[in-house]
């Protein structure tokens, strides 16, 4: 391997710092082409790369050393295999149609605050390659924690908004508790194997050399790290909030890549996460869990953006639903896909906020569909696809969680199925609710509903085709005997396996599951086709305020830490410690003042305490002693 | 040579300083001998890095056989160049400071380093107490003549605490004296065998001044007055330089002095380090005061380099000695940007501050940058330095209470978010608060940022050299402890 | 008992007696008359130990020089009972309860070696260390060098009198 | 010899020079000048010159310690005249008087450092005691002046007393009153000489103003002369200690073990007592008195743990503490206001005065390059070799960080408080005097870094 | 006489004067208190003084530590010392009386705490 790898994130680096240090000379154009064209070199050299990496050439490139000490060498190593080599092109390539989005999206901010929307933007490209390009988990750790940190910049964009910034606090904090059981994992690693080079970790000997418990509670661990970065179940709900940032912002690390993360960092740690049984269940039923609890939620929700956050949430529950069935060429394929499709409908979401002035309630919108052909028709295709439709990609990476569901457990299986009904559910309400009927928002925003231009419409264009033909890169076996173009370009990484499952079944499961999807449409079709107020039950309710999680996690977590906070610092700290230190120099001027009354000025007292003296010293030195 | 220079640029400038007669001349004089000691520093580093410079050794005290020993090693080199950095670049950032009797107060400042620089260098036990308690009385004075209202009384409790724990430590030195046949030189100190229970005794008579000096909970309270107080150079060189006096003397006086006893004392130790963690971490949350906040956040940081060295293995030790240059560093910088913002809008108080971020993009970017790295994001200094503390903690082999020590420390990670991001938000973004009611962020306060934020950066993706200038020292003392053990 | 016995217990009985009359009696005057008793009874005992110098000496110095002077600092101020101040009851008590104290201590610690002492005699009537001649002859040959120096003392005393006394 | 023959005699000088000089200037200047002299034969045999061969009969013994430690004191004398001789013209009319009893005192002084037997002892300590009660009164209109004159005579006659007992007491156990017999008894003697030794421990404690036998001091330094309250503090009550440590080595060390509890108590005593008390003081000059009590405590170390560093460390000790507080008082003496706040912005008025103030303040309080730190260093040095009770010496250095309380508040006040405003611009001093003071820092600090410079001459 | 008579009756005669140094506040009178307690000093010196010269002559010069004379030298530098501290002290005494025209020890309490 070439040291041309480092080029990768060096690009938007090199972008970065010329956006930012530059921003105030720099004009729109100049800093929007800076911005994409880094990132559109990076993608070429991906290219590159990948076209290598097909012709069987990976390894580890070294760099320099990085940090070293007693017999453990971590060196700043970037490692192009495979599963890198699909993430460098989703992430360079949907990251460079979204700048290229960004440069129209962002229009209206002054030149200074563009450049820097633009630096932040590289900044993440670079962090992110640094992610999947690093050849051991600390440098993975870099990327992981300056994705957490790009995120927290780009939520907080508009850094006058207060609420702004509470979400990019919230983001950053949460993605933090993950990334402590990522240190906590790595020191795990380095004290039992004293390495965290990926192929010195999952050779042979390194495997044989940690136990049962040490793998269960290292994977356990990176699983934490990945809840915290992916936004499972506990530490899910920074992400709807992240919505926050500008939607190609969402689009680009709340959808495509960043959440990813930890899909990313499963699937690289295969090896271990295979061994670990409990793991595995673990994740498992966590990302159900999170995709039902998130897709109920979407079906709830007004806010476009929103909408489209809970069906992320749900997506990567999806994906962590088939990590934890091992099926992780599955998972990394719905990866793919789904950076498609939900970039898609996140600049097509962006596309309908751009036309109607900033406004997200879709229950304002409408009608659309008339006005913003190209943004309705991409739309459309990101539902289907997101919805499984067959033909689309979508239908494809989930049909393939769905059979390893199916294989393993057949609850989990039920309720993935329930989430697919759910996905659809929402995602055409959204779509019926925005781009049909007739339009609900003012006059003014009538007036002004135009197509959006053509670095917009393009990227959205290219998506879509994305959207459609990104599944068949992975067919199954049932359609076209070796489809899985794939699943058997990662077998150097991840093995292969097989359905145990009859074709027939395996038609009947899509079969099933197209039906499903059909009448869902046709359900939302029938109620949504026109808008009508309607009022929420109890159960709506719930829906709508999330389960009142957030409310929950106020409660439980945040009040008490507040409280605690000030318990600390003004009873233990002010009336406590300090008043402890205050209190001995209070104690000695008080002694002082006590003290010097024996002090009285009478001679006699003093002969007196004088002989009380003499009388103690004589009953010590005579009596006392022996 | 080197070793002398050290010591005696600053002691010589500071005192020719008291002679000078106007402001420019005096911070003038004394930039260029702040610079000259870091010449000197630099040169020992590189150019004269043989032996022969790097140590003294002449006759003081013949009749209690302490001698006038100076020698650097790795970590000595280290921290001596954290000092030396330190001091142009608070010079730096004090430029526009107005002072009364600006000659004094540079004087006192640069006796001061002088202080320091010979608790850094000195090998001689009653020597490096006589440096201890001399870097201290400048400090004194600067606190109490130039710092803010209450600082007379702050400053005296500050004082009266540390000074207690150097007697105490004194009692040690004595105890040790007669221990090691009547000497106070360290190499011959590190030959003895320390019976057990004495060490027992005097590693907590040198363990108490130590972490009062760090401070390590529950000995902090002296520590947030005092940094409020000051002024902002002097509250640099307290928590900057200063506070590292403790966690250099912890390695180089008590880790190998008493090894046993640090393997019988690690897990009480760290579990005042961790619980003062926590709870300056808490505390932290609830500041108001900007200054407030960056001391107890110095107190967290402090507990962990404490918590690392008592992991006893070359990951955290040669991680804490790292994070003393680093957090040296990275906290001076934060004082610059909150002595500028209290400069320039005339308050410290977060609730009074906002959306600073519009008026003043270039100090928030370098705020920004500081903050992160205090909270160790990868490629800034500190993520090195606390990546290796924690892992020593992680695997240390003397304590049964690893695995709960590393994830109790590791929610201060966390909760430093918190409190920092908090403080970002407050104070650079939301609406703007008040206007600027002075413009003190020029040029030399830019550059002295520009340089911490370069070494920020540099450190944090390429720590090699520094790592390489304290290797052997760090092997050393954990050479002597292993074999104590 | 023979004569010496007698007689120091009579004399012992005078000094402890008057040495307490001192103590108590209200008018100053008393006090050192009885002053004068006691240190009368104490040559006394002296001469029975045939200290026959420091009798002497103590009647002159003692009951005579000294005592004239109190004296005539009494006489002087013009203090009789009158203007004699009483301290506070309970003040008075607590003196004679710490000075008891003291005696009862003294007492005790001294009580272990009390055998050897009931063996060790002091010698009454014989011996002739007390007389002047024998005194004299060490006085002024091996104690000359503490004798010239407490000239010294008595300087000092002398320029503090002029000091303190004379009018400015 | 030399010194006690010549302090005598220019005592007697100094007696007649007032009948027969009436300008104050010579006066003051032949005072300063046969201190010179004194300081001069001292050293003269010191270096193996004594002048005189005399049958001391052992009762005196001129060792280079007493000797070493007779200079410390002429020479602190010496700075104490040049100082504040002025200051003793303040008092009263009878300057030459003054001038002849300081040198009385000298001379009792010079046998304290000396003395072989009892005898001389008690001389000793009374004609150092005599000439005080009348300095201490002195200011004879001063109602202060005479209340502590008073007070100082009646106790000082009542410790005379405990004292005597003591000797007679000791006198009675062994036969004798030569320092070389005194530490055994006769037989079935023990348990008087132990009475006996504490009596005379007691006595000396007295002297030296150790709790529980300290209350005199505070009211009897306030309320003398400022300026002889600065000659008793300093040059006689280190004499004093000459003379304990001299009789301890005696008598007590051959039992020490038995004394210890004794001897912990009275510094555990002394230390928190004169500590504790000064802390509240308002009046700089009853917080010196109190603080001269602390210290006290800290050379009582030297007893107890009584070694070449206890001999040591007294010398130093008394070297640093006479000179430092010599000089404190020297300042204080031109001050109006004896009060903390009558310190308030002398550093702008005086930065001079007030930095060597500094120095002299920071030497009581035991910063390091001070010689009041090694002083103190030498006393913990001497207590733990001698096996003292770690908690002992963990008090003592306790005690010595609050001591830093008040020293520093009047560096407080110097340096970080503004005089009121009708305070005058300056202090009435002349160069000399600030020269004088500048050096009396720089031995200071000298012996801060150099401590063994003083030792030189006692070992050969 | 055995020894130990003595020593208690100075040691009394000693308390008695404590006693009174304790309990009168008359200046002169407590100074008188103290020339008790010298007084009993010097009779217990020269009882031991008189015990010693006994020892003495009971064994062969030499053998023990002494003759008494000693003692009884003592005694007299004691009454020279007891003769110039109480012509100071009586002088202080008037001056104060001068002063304050009165010898009581309790008014002596300007200087306290």
């Amino acid at each position: 391997m070439s040291k041309i790898v480092a080029l990768v994130p060096l690009l938007p680096l090199l972008g970065f710092l010329i956006n930012g240090l530059l921003r105030k000379q720099l004009s729109k154009t100049a800093a929007g082409i800076i911005g994409s064209g880094t990132v559109l070199g990076a993608f070429i050299i991906s290219l590159l790369l990948f076209i290598d990496v097909r012709n069987g050439k990976t390894g580890v490139v070294e760099l320099f050393p990085f940090i070293s000490f007693d017999t453990v060498k971590i060196p700043f190593a970037f490692l192009v295999d495979q599963l890198t080599a699909i993430y460098l092109l989703i992430i360079t390539g949907v990251g460079f149609l979204i700048h290229v989005y960004s440069t129209a999206y962002m229009h209206d901010e002054e030149a200074p605050h563009f450049a820097r929307y633009f630096a932040y933007l590289n900044l993440f490209v670079f962090s992110m390659l640094l992610l999947v390009l690093g050849a051991n988990y600390v440098i993975m750790f870099i990327g992981w924690e300056g994705v957490g940190l790009c995120s927290y910049l780009l939520i907080g964009y508009w850094f006058k908004n207060p609420q702004y910034n509470n979400a990019a606090k919230k983001a950053f904090v949460m993605n933090r508790i993950g990334d402590l059981g990522f240190l906590l994992a790595v020191f795990w690693l380095l004290a039992k194997l004293s390495t965290v080079t990926y192929g010195e970790v999952f050779s042979a000997e390194s495997v044989k050399a940690l136990s049962k418990t040490d793998i269960t509670i290292i994977t356990l661990l990176f699983f934490v790290a990945a809840t915290g970065k992916s936004a499972q179940i506990p530490l899910y709900t920074w992400l709807p909030d992240a919505m926050a940032g500008p939607t190609p912002v969402s689009a680009l690390i709340h959808a495509a890549t960043m959440v990813t993360a930890g899909i990313y960092l499963v699937a690289r740690t295969n090896i271990l996460f295979s061994m670990a049984e409990t793991t595995q269940h673990i994740i498992a039923w966590v990302g159900v869990a999170t995709a039902l609890l998130a897709a109920t939620i979407a079906v709830k929700q007004n806010d476009i953006k929103k909408v489209l956050a809970y069906s992320t949430v749900s997506q990567l529950g999806y994906m962590f639903l088939a990590l934890g069935m091992g099926a992780y060429t599955a998972a990394v394929f719905h990866v793919m896909t789904h950076a498609f499709f939900k970039a898609l409908l996140f600049l097509g979401s962006g596309s309908v906020i751009h036309a109607m002035g900033g406004e997200q309630d879709i229950r304002k919108m409408g009608g659309l569909g008339k006005h913003m052909k190209i943004t309705y028709f991409t739309f459309l295709i990101g539902c289907l696809a997101i919805a499984g439709v067959p033909l689309f990609s979508g239908f494809f990476s989930k049909d393939a969680i769905l059979l390893s569901a199916y294989e393993h457990n057949k609850i989990i299986w039920g309720i993935a199925l329930l989430v697919a009904a759910l996905t659809t559910f929402y995602m055409f309400r959204l779509l019926f609710l925005t781009f049909k009927g007739s339009f609900r928002g003012t006059e003014e925003q009538h007036h002004h509903l135009h197509e959006s231009p053509r670095a917009m419409t393009l990227p959205l264009i290219v998506l879509a085709i994305l959207s459609i033909i990104g599944g068949y890169i992975s067919v199954p076996e049932v359609f076209i005997a070796g489809g899985d173009q794939l699943g058997e370009f990662l077998a150097p990484i991840i093995p292969l396996h097989t359905h145990a499952i009859t074709h027939a079944e395996e038609y009947a499961l899509m079969g099933g599951t197209t039906l499903l999807v059909a009448i869902v449409i046709v359900f939302a079709w029938s109620k949504y086709k026109t808008y009508k107020e309607e009022t929420n039950g109890a159960l709506g309710n719930l829906l709508e305020n999330k389960w009142y999680v957030d409310e929950l996690y106020n409660t439980i977590i945040v009040k008490p830490i507040n409280w605690l906070a000030g318990f600390t610092d003004t009873v233990l700290e002010r009336s406590g410690i300090d008043a402890i230190v205050n209190g001995v120099g209070k104690a000695v001027q008080y002694g002082s003042r006590q003290l010097r009354l024996l002090q009285s000025g009478q001679v006699g007292s003093y002969v007196l305490l004088m002989i009380a003296g003499m009388v103690l010293l004589f009953v010590l030195q005579f009596f006392l002693k022996k | 040579m080197i070793a002398v220079l050290l010591f005696l640029v600053p002691l010589i400038s500071g005192v020719l300083l008291f002679a000078t007669k106007n402001a420019q001349q005096a911070k003038t004089l004394a930039l260029l001998a702040a610079i000259a000691t870091l010449v000197v520093s630099l040169l020992g580093l590189t150019a004269l890095k043989q032996p022969a410079y790097l140590e003294f050794d002449a006759a003081w005290l013949t009749g209690i056989n302490s001698r006038f020993h100076l020698k650097l090693d790795g970590i000595g080199q280290l921290v001596c160049l954290l000092t030396a950095i330190s001091f142009p670049l608070i010079i730096l950032s004090a430029w526009n400071n107005e002072y009364s009797k600006p000659h004094n107060f540079y004087g006192l400042l640069l006796l001061s380093q002088a202080g320091l620089m010979g608790v850094f260098l000195s090998v001689d036990l009653l020597l490096f107490y006589f440096f201890w308690e001399l870097a201290l009385i400048p400090v004194y004075f600067l606190c109490s003549g130039w710092g803010g209202e209450r600082r007379i009384a702050v400053t005296f409790k500050f004082f009266i605490y540390t000074f207690v724990g150097s007697l105490i430590m004194l009692v040690g030195i004595i105890m040790l004296y007669f221990q090691c046949n009547q000497t106070f030189d360290l190499a011959v100190i590190l030959m003895q065998k320390v019976d057990p229970i004495v060490q027992n005794w005097m590693f907590w008579l040198f363990f108490v001044a130590f972490a009062i000096k760090m401070p390590v909970w529950p000995f902090h309270t002296w520590q947030p007055d005092a940094y409020e107080q000051s002024p902002t150079p002097v509250t640099m060189v307290l928590s900057g330089i200063m506070v590292k006096m403790g966690v250099f003397a912890l390695i180089r006086w008590v880790a190998p002095v008493f090894p046993g006893a640090v393997y019988q004392w690690g897990d009480t130790v760290s579990l005042l380090c961790i619980i003062g963690m926590l709870y300056a971490s808490v505390v932290a949350i609830k500041q108001d005061d900007l200054k407030r906040l960056i001391a107890y956040s110095s107190i967290a940081h402090i507990g962990l380099m404490c918590l690392a060295i008592f992991a006893s293995n070359k990951s955290g030790m040669q991680g804490a000695v790292l994070q003393m240059f680093v957090h040296g560093i990275n906290i001076i910088g934060l004082w610059i940007v909150a002595n500028t913002i209290e400069n320039n809008y005339g308050t410290r108080k977060i609730s009074e501050l906002g959306g600073l971020a519009h008026q003043a993009p270039v100090l928030t970017i370098m705020l920004v940058i500081i903050a992160l790295a205090n909270i160790a994001l990868p490629l800034t200094n500190a993520f090195v330095g606390e990546f290796m503390m924690f892992n020593g903690m992680f695997s240390s082999k003397i304590t049964r209470y690893n695995v709960l020590d590393t994830a109790m420390a590791g929610l201060c990670i966390i909760l430093a978010a918190v409190y920092t991001l908090n403080m970002i938000k407050q104070v650079f973004y939301g609406a703007e608060k008040r206007a600027a009611v002075a413009n003190t962020f020029t040029t030399p306060v830019k550059l002295a940022l520009v340089v911490i934020i370069v070494l920020i950066l540099v450190m944090g993706v390429y720590p090699k050299p520094f790592l390489d200038i304290t290797n052997e020292a760090v092997d050393a003392v954990l050479n002597r402890m292993i074999t104590e053990k | 008992m023979g004569v010496t016995q007698i007689l120091f217990w009579v004399l012992t009985v005078l000094a402890l007696g008057s040495a307490l009359m001192v103590v108590t009696s209200r008018n100053p005057v008393y006090s050192v008359l009885y002053l004068i008793i006691c240190f009368f009874a104490i040559s006394g005992h002296y001469i029975l130990m045939n200290a026959q110098f420091l009798a002497v000496v103590n009647v002159i110095v003692y009951a005579g020089a000294i005592m004239v002077l109190f004296l005539f600092v009494i006489m002087l101020m013009n203090l009789n009972a009158s203007v004699e101040p009483q301290k506070n009851k309970w003040l008075k008590l607590a003196g004679a309860i710490a000075g008891g104290c003291l005696l009862l201590v003294l007492v005790a610690a001294f009580k272990d070696a009390d055998n050897t002492l009931k063996q060790t005699m002091v010698q009454t009537k014989d011996g002739e260390i007390g007389l002047i001649q024998n005194l004299g002859m060490a006085l002024f040959k091996d104690y000359v060098v503490p004798f010239e120096i407490s000239s010294v003392l008595f300087l000092s005393a002398m320029v503090g009198a002029v000091v303190i006394g004379k009018k400015e | 010899m030399n010194a006690i023959i010549f302090s005598a005699i220019f005592g007697v000088v100094m007696m007649f020079s007032g009948v027969f000089i009436s300008s104050k200037q010579i006066i003051r200047n032949l005072a300063i000048g046969l201190m010179a002299v004194l300081l001069l034969v001292n050293a003269a045999e010191l270096t193996g010159y004594g002048l005189f061969d005399i049958n001391l009969n052992n009762m005196l013994r001129f060792t280079s310690f007493g000797l070493v430690f007779n200079c410390i004191a002429f020479a602190a004398t010496f700075i104490y005249l040049l100082l504040s001789a002025r200051d003793i013209e303040q008092v009263g009319v009878n300057l030459a008087e003054y001038f002849a009893l300081i040198f009385f005192i000298l001379c009792g002084i010079a046998i304290a450092t000396s003395f072989n037997s009892l005898l001389l002892l008690f001389l000793a300590i009374e004609i150092i005691s005599i000439p005080l009660y009348i300095l201490t009164g002195s200011d004879k209109r001063n109602l202060k002046s005479n209340e502590a004159s008073l007070k100082y005579l009646l106790m000082g006659a009542f410790s005379t007393g405990i004292m005597l007992m003591g000797i007679a007491l000791i006198y009675g156990a062994t036969g004798s009153f030569g320092l070389q017999n005194i530490a055994v008894a006769s037989k079935g003697f023990e348990a008087i000489l132990t009475g006996g030794l504490l009596l005379l421990l007691i006595a000396m404690s007295f002297k030296v103003s150790a709790a529980p036998f300290h209350f005199w001091t505070p009211d009897v330094y306030d309320g003398a002369p400022t300026v002889f309250t600065s000659f008793m503090a300093t040059i006689v009550k280190a004499a004093i200690f000459a003379a304990f440590i001299k009789l301890f080595e005696a008598a007590y060390l051959p039992g020490a073990a038995n004394w210890k509890w004794s001897l912990t108590f009275i510094i555990a005593a002394t230390l928190f007592i004169g500590n504790i008390t000064a802390v509240f003081q308002q009046s700089v000059k009853r917080m010196l008195a109190y603080s001269s009590i602390a210290q006290a405590g800290f050379m009582l170390f030297a007893l107890f743990g009584y070694s070449d560093f206890g001999k040591e460390g007294i010398l130093l000790y008394a070297a640093a503490y006479s000179a430092a507080t010599i000089g404190i008082f020297a300042v204080l003496l031109k001050m109006k206001d004896y009060t903390f706040d009558g310190y308030n912005g002398l550093a702008k008025k005086e930065p001079l005065l007030a930095f060597v103030n500094t120095i002299f303040l920071l030497s009581l309080a035991g910063i390091p390059l001070t010689a009041g730190f090694f002083a103190k260093y030498y006393m913990l040095v001497a207590a733990v070799k001698s096996g003292a009770s770690l908690w002992l010496v963990i008090f003592a250095v306790l005690c010595a960080a609050i001591s830093v309380y008040y020293y520093f508040r009047v560096i407080q006040a110097m340096y970080f408080k503004t005089a009121a405003a009708d305070e005058p611009a300056s202090l009435p001093v002349t160069a000399n005097f600030k020269v004088i003071l500048v050096l009396l820092a720089a031995v200071l600090v000298l012996l801060g870094i150099f401590p063994h410079w003083l030792f030189a001459k006692v070992y050969f | 006489m055995p020894v130990n008579y003595y020593i208690f009756v100075a040691l009394a005669l000693f308390s008695i004067g404590v006693v009174g140094v304790l309990t009168r506040r008359n200046a002169i009178i407590v100074f008188m208190c103290i020339e008790i307690m010298l007084n009993a000093v010097n009779l217990l010196l020269v009882a031991f003084s008189k015990m010693h010269a006994a020892a003495y002559a009971a064994a062969a010069p030499g053998t023990v530590s002494g003759t008494g004379i000693d003692g009884q030298l003592f005694v007299f530098f004691i009454m020279v010392v007891a003769a110039a501290e109480v012509s100071v002290g009586l002088a202080i005494i008037v001056m104060m009386y001068r002063n304050i025209h009165s010898v009581d020890i309790n008014f002596l309490n300007r200087l306290k705490h």
